[in-house]
């Protein structure tokens, strides 16, 4: 089926909802493979930073600062600049638009600590995370949601996105599978917004959704867009052992301590001052150094989170949805137990490359790609650098998403539909008839398993060249398996399985960037750590990655494009320490 | 039906009971309109009430009616006491237990006179029906 | 442990009679309901069909009949179920294959009881002032994840699948009750008709039901009050 | 500036039949829960439902407080019984034209026992012996 509209939005999470709140008097298209309220954003707990200054003096500046810091310096400052800035504004709308924030006594958004945000470059904590109660990201979603059936914006709901089609350099269009009935649809658009968000399954241990596939990241990537800085994926530190659903940052906000099987609070010896509360790349990787070390729980890969000490009272109170999690999904009760805990496949720094307009850009000379926006977790704009910090996602989205609705506004009032190329849905019925008909008996779940395992096994938190070079035959392997995929349900209607495969494809992509670019920076940044390369190495390394896909079958090519820096003593790259 | 420990039995009972009583009401008008056609018609109708079956039911209609009532009591509580709803449970097995308690008595007035007749009808349950 | 797993199955495209199929599956105590069915579609079977997403809970895709309750399936531990579990669509939804239902009708009495923040006035340059205590009033219905699990749960809708739900009048309570809202009345007006808050004979189910802890019925109440009254301050 | 809670514009809600037939149902069922239970005892209580004869009922009706009680509680139960049976009609029956010919049908019922119900009470005479054989 053929539909033309002036907008067409990939994705309904956070950042794709912003936008389609910009755009009352355009046609616009929401595309979602799950119900809008089903996307990922709506897991999040924390709480979305603005320097409001509610509750203590704070200052856009100060915000930018411990941004750019915190993602060791491989941020573009001016795109900081403005998530700081923009990020007051951002919130106030959402706050119109009905969001139930937590209240100060005086009626304002109450604002509560998290870590990396300080105040006055780096003194101490500040408040300056905004929240409602531990479901920010659902409220986000939620009040977005409403917002737009308001505004009455189509939505197609449970349409899997399968390509995106130029035409001459202009994008023009998507092609998607309507997962009810089977069918393929067209979508005919001037413009493009893909806000589809990460890819934490990647790995076997995530607090990622299992609709985090990393889609979008790969259809740009495979029409020869690149991927920025995917060697940048952050390992949160508190996931729930082996299940990887997410112990927000606030129980160690609130004081919790995390314990090896010595008995011993090790965090107090690699961080003395920030202890527990360092960035999370840093205490991810103190806990790996603490299970190689031999003193992970039981000589297992787990070390524990323990909340004993705040008492029964702080525990209900403060952290419900972490007594809530570990009691349901590990029998364990954190008032008289300690909480197995691992580090857990969290948020992608990187992405597709965007201005801060969010138009994409493909190149080192910053070449928009016309008609094309990405924004969101799938976007790299860059904000994070190498590591991003806690509320600084919903930051992203909210911001960028809104500077990608107003910009596209602006695009349709400019432009007209490019015409479609010809053959525009080849390729698309092409990549599901080849699963169809696929008779090579591979199966799916043994290659997601395999790349699961093989990225927490070597793309992990520390990273080797034996390992990262052991893991580029893998997935070379792997995606050669992708292609004898052979699926039992041949059915059109909502086969799920279909589904799956066509993401497994989606991730293999993902992954492949990412190992690629982590085996060629010879340095440690951020999330991104190298036994054999322990330090910063700011004369080589100050730039991001592009992976480009390459013309043969595993070719992947690699460009880099500088950091911008903006003219400011107190931004220049230094070491990090807390 | 929806397994657990709902209110789902207490609407069931009250939707059957409800419409058990109805039924009986509009029964009740037609004998009570028989008055119109003089003493003997009526007398003659009303026997019927007399007879082991219809004591039975009437039984059941007793029962019904008391239920319906305490949890009729219960319903309004929910809707007009705020703190109602909270306390759904056990204003449930409250309206249970008033049904049966209060039930008993009149179990025991309406069967009195014919337990000779209860007892006979499970013998021969239709003696009674032709004459009381 | 060994679990049987008693799923009821239907596939629109091959016959078109819902039938029941037995898996056996190895699992953790601790491994969630949801783990399970995994377990089948990957290893034993791949059609099964099932919608899920977060896998903790929180986004409402997995809600379906799991030993004649509606639940999420990854909320639910099998050392939980037993060692024989039943599992079914959620009654009162179309069935689209499997344990998938269409939701579309859901969403759509959803959208018409406006849920979303209606006012009049022009917006101020910082946010709208709320207290602690205002905040707090409306605070169960922003839980909501529309799973629809209360929804599926209710013997009215089972009857009358026109009724709004419970699910609807949950999210409208959310504004009906949030003091920078002015479109109480409107709402209200809305589910004073045939179709709305009055269909709830406060059967419970739907609190039973409701994976986030919400007190559906209580919030079902207080719009009932709020109807009856005239004003939404009375009802709570 | 928190005062601006509930502002002026919210003009009541409800009013209409839906809401008043909710209300009705409560109204009318504490009603009920007296005149239905006082029946109650008088008629299988007080007295042997054997005792109820012609006679007995006449004896009653000579006093027209009896005659009024009776009718309150006919017209009571009558509607609200009918109130409940509508509300179980909507819920189970959807085809539109069934729907509005089993309400209709309702309607019908319900004026047809309600004028047979007052004709009763009001047209009775008491006759002029009783021989009341229980009292
Ligand atoms: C447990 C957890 C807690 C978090 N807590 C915080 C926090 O406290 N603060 C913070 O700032 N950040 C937090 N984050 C990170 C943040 O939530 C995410 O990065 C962010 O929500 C991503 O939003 P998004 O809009 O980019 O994408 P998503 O919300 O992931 O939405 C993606 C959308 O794209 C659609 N989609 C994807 N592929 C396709 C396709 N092929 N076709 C059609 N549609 C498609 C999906 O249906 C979905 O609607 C947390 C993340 C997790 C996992
Ligand atoms: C004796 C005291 C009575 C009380 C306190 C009472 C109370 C109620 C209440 C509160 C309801 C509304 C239920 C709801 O909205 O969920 C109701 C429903 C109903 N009542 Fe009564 N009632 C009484 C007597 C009667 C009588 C005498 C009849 C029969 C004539 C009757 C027939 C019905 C019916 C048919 C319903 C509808 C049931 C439903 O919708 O599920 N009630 N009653
Ligand atoms: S009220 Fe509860 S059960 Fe109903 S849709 Fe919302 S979360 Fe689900
Ligand atoms: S189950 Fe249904 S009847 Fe009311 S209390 Fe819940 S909505
Ligand atoms: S998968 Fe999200 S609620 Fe179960």
């Amino acid at each position: 089926m053929y539909q033309k509209f002036d907008v067409v939005i990939v994705g309904s999470g956070g950042a794709g909802l912003m936008a389609a709140m910009q755009l009352p008097n355009a046609s616009v298209a929401v595309l979602t493979k799950v119900y809008p309220t089903r996307s990922h954003t709506g897991a999040a707990q924390g709480g979305v930073a603005a320097a409001l200054g509610n509750q203590e003096e704070d200052h856009w500046k100060w915000h930018m600062y411990d941004t750019v810091k915190g993602g060791d310096y491989l941020v573009d400052q001016p795109a900081a600049e403005i998530l700081a800035r923009e990020a007051i504004d951002a919130v106030y709308e959402l706050e119109h638009r009905g969001l139930p924030f937590n209240r100060t006594a005086d009626g304002r958004i109450d604002q509560r600590r998290f870590g990396g945000h300080t105040r006055n470059f780096g003194e101490g904590p500040v408040r300056r995370s905004c929240y409602a109660a531990d479901r920010t990201g659902h409220m986000i979603l939620q009040t977005m949601y409403q917002s737009a059936i308001k505004n009455q914006v189509r939505f197609f709901n449970e349409f899997l996105v399968l390509d995106l089609l130029f035409n001459d350099g202009v994008a023009c269009g998507v092609v998607a599978l309507e997962i009810r009935t089977g069918e393929i649809h067209t979508f005919h658009a001037k413009t493009i917004l893909f806000a589809t968000g990460g890819y934490g399954r990647a790995w076997r241990v995530t607090s990622n959704a299992f609709a985090c596939m990393g889609d979008g990241m790969s259809i740009a990537y495979r029409r020869g867009i690149p991927l920025q800085d995917m060697e940048m994926y952050q390992f949160h530190p508190t996931g729930i052992y082996k299940v990887g659903v997410l112990l927000s940052e606030a129980a160690r906000g609130e004081g919790g301590k995390l314990l090896n099987d010595k008995g011993e609070y090790f965090m107090e010896r690699y961080m003395p001052t920030l202890k527990d509360l360092a960035p999370r790349d840093i205490v991810s990787r103190c806990i790996v150094q603490e299970v190689n070390e031999g003193r992970g729980i039981n000589g297992k890969d787990y070390v524990y989170l323990d909340v004993r000490h705040l008492g029964a009272k702080v525990i209900h109170e403060k952290l419900p949805d972490i007594t809530d999690f570990a009691r349901n999904y590990l029998g364990v009760e954190p008032i008289t137990e300690p909480v197995p805990i691992q580090p857990t496949a969290h948020y992608a720094m990187g992405g597709i490359p965007t201005d801060v307009d969010a138009r994409v850009v493909i190149d080192d000379q910053w070449t928009p790609q016309p008609g094309f926006y990405a924004a969101g977790e799938v976007a790299c704009v860059s904000v994070h650098g190498a590591n991003r910090l806690g509320t600084n996602s919903l930051v992203d989205l909210i911001v960028f998403g809104r500077r990608a609705g107003k910009h596209m506004a602006k695009f349709i009032a400019e432009n007209d539909h490019a015409p479609l190329p010809t053959g525009y849905e080849e390729h698309s019925r092409e990549l599901v008839d080849r699963l169809y008909s696929s008779t090579g008996n591979e199966s799916a779940t043994r290659i997601r398993s395999d790349l699961q395992n093989m990225m927490i096994d070597k793309v992990f938190v520390e990273r080797t060249e034996k390992g990262l070079r052991e893991s580029l035959e893998g997935i070379d392997e792997l995606q050669d398996a992708y292609s004898k995929v052979q699926l039992q349900d041949k059915g059109k209607q909502f086969n799920t399985e279909l589904v799956e495969a066509v993401e497994l494809g989606f991730l293999l992509d993902c992954a492949e960037a990412t190992i690629h670019g982590a085996l060629a920076r010879t340095e440690s940044r951020g999330a991104h750590f190298r036994l054999d390369y322990p330090n910063r190495d700011d004369a080589n390394w100050l730039k991001h990655t592009l992976a480009y896909k390459g013309t043969g079958a595993h070719d992947v090519r690699l460009e880099y494009k500088d950091v911008i820096l903006i003219d400011d003593p107190i931004f220049k790259p230094k070491e990090r320490k807390y | 039906m929806y397994k657990g420990p709902s209110g789902m039995w207490s609407w069931l009972f009250h939707r059957v009971s409800g419409l058990g009583i109805l039924l009986f009401l509009f029964v009740h008008i037609v004998d009570i309109a028989m008055i119109g056609f003089g003493p003997r018609v009526y007398n003659e109708s009303v026997l019927l009430f007399d007879s082991v079956i219809v004591r039975l039911l009437s039984l059941a209609l007793v029962a019904a009616v008391l239920f319906h009532s305490f949890n009729g009591i219960r319903i309004v509580l929910i809707d007009f006491w705020k703190k109602g709803v909270r306390y759904q449970q056990a204003m449930f097995i409250a309206a249970l237990v008033l049904t049966v308690v209060v039930f008993l008595p009149f179990a025991y007035v309406i069967l009195i006179p014919k337990l000779g007749g209860v007892a006979l009808w499970f013998v021969q349950p239709f003696a009674n029906l032709v004459h009381p | 442990m060994r679990v049987q797993m008693r799923i009821k199955r239907y596939n629109p495209e091959r016959g078109n009679k819902p039938y029941w199929e037995e898996f056996r599956v190895d699992v953790e105590p601790i491994d969630r309901l949801l783990d399970a069915l995994n377990q089948i579609k990957w290893q034993q079977d791949g059609t099964l069909t099932y919608r899920r997403s977060c896998a903790h809970g929180v986004c409402g895709s997995d809600a379906m009949r799991i030993n004649g309750r509606n639940r999420l399936a990854c909320k639910v531990l099998m050392r939980d179920v037993g060692e024989r579990v039943t599992i079914e669509p959620m009654l009162g939804y179309p069935v689209i294959k499997d344990l998938v239902v269409d939701m579309d009708q859901f969403f759509e009495k959803y959208k018409s009881v406006k849920p979303y923040l209606i006012n009049y006035d022009n917006e101020p340059g910082t946010e709208r002032l709320q207290s602690p205590a205002e905040r707090e009033i409306y605070d169960e219905g922003t839980k909501c994840i529309l799973c629809g699990a209360c929804t599926g749960s209710c013997p009215s809708i089972w009857g009358n699948p026109n009724w709004v739900g419970p699910a609807s009048i949950v999210n409208a309570h959310r504004f009906i009750f949030d003091s920078r809202d002015q479109g109480a009345a409107e709402r209200m007006a809305i589910l004073g008709k045939r179709d709305g808050v009055w269909r709830c004979r406060t059967i419970f189910n739907c609190t039973d039901a409701c994976p986030r802890g919400i007190p559906v019925t209580d919030l079902i109440e207080q719009v009932k009050r709020a109807i009856v009254y005239g004003d939404p301050k009375d009802a709570v | 500036m928190l005062s601006r809670l509930y502002g002026g514009s919210r003009p009541s809600g409800g009013g209409s039949f839906e809401t008043f037939s909710w209300y009705y149902f409560r109204i009318s069922g504490i009603l009920l829960l007296f005149l239905v239970i006082i029946h109650l005892l008088i008629m299988h209580w007080t007295n042997d439902v054997s005792c109820t004869t012609y006679d007995f009922i006449a004896a009653r009706y000579a006093n027209p407080f009896w005659r009024l009680y009776d009718w309150l509680l006919l017209t009571i139960s009558l509607t609200h019984g009918m109130n409940g049976l509508r509300v179980v009609i909507d819920d189970y029956v959807h085809a539109a034209l069934t729907r509005s010919i089993l309400l209709w049908l309702s309607v019908f019922v319900l004026i047809a026992f309600f004028m047979l119900g007052t004709i009763t009470l009001i047209t009775f005479q008491v006759p002029a012996h009783l021989n009341l054989s229980c009292v």
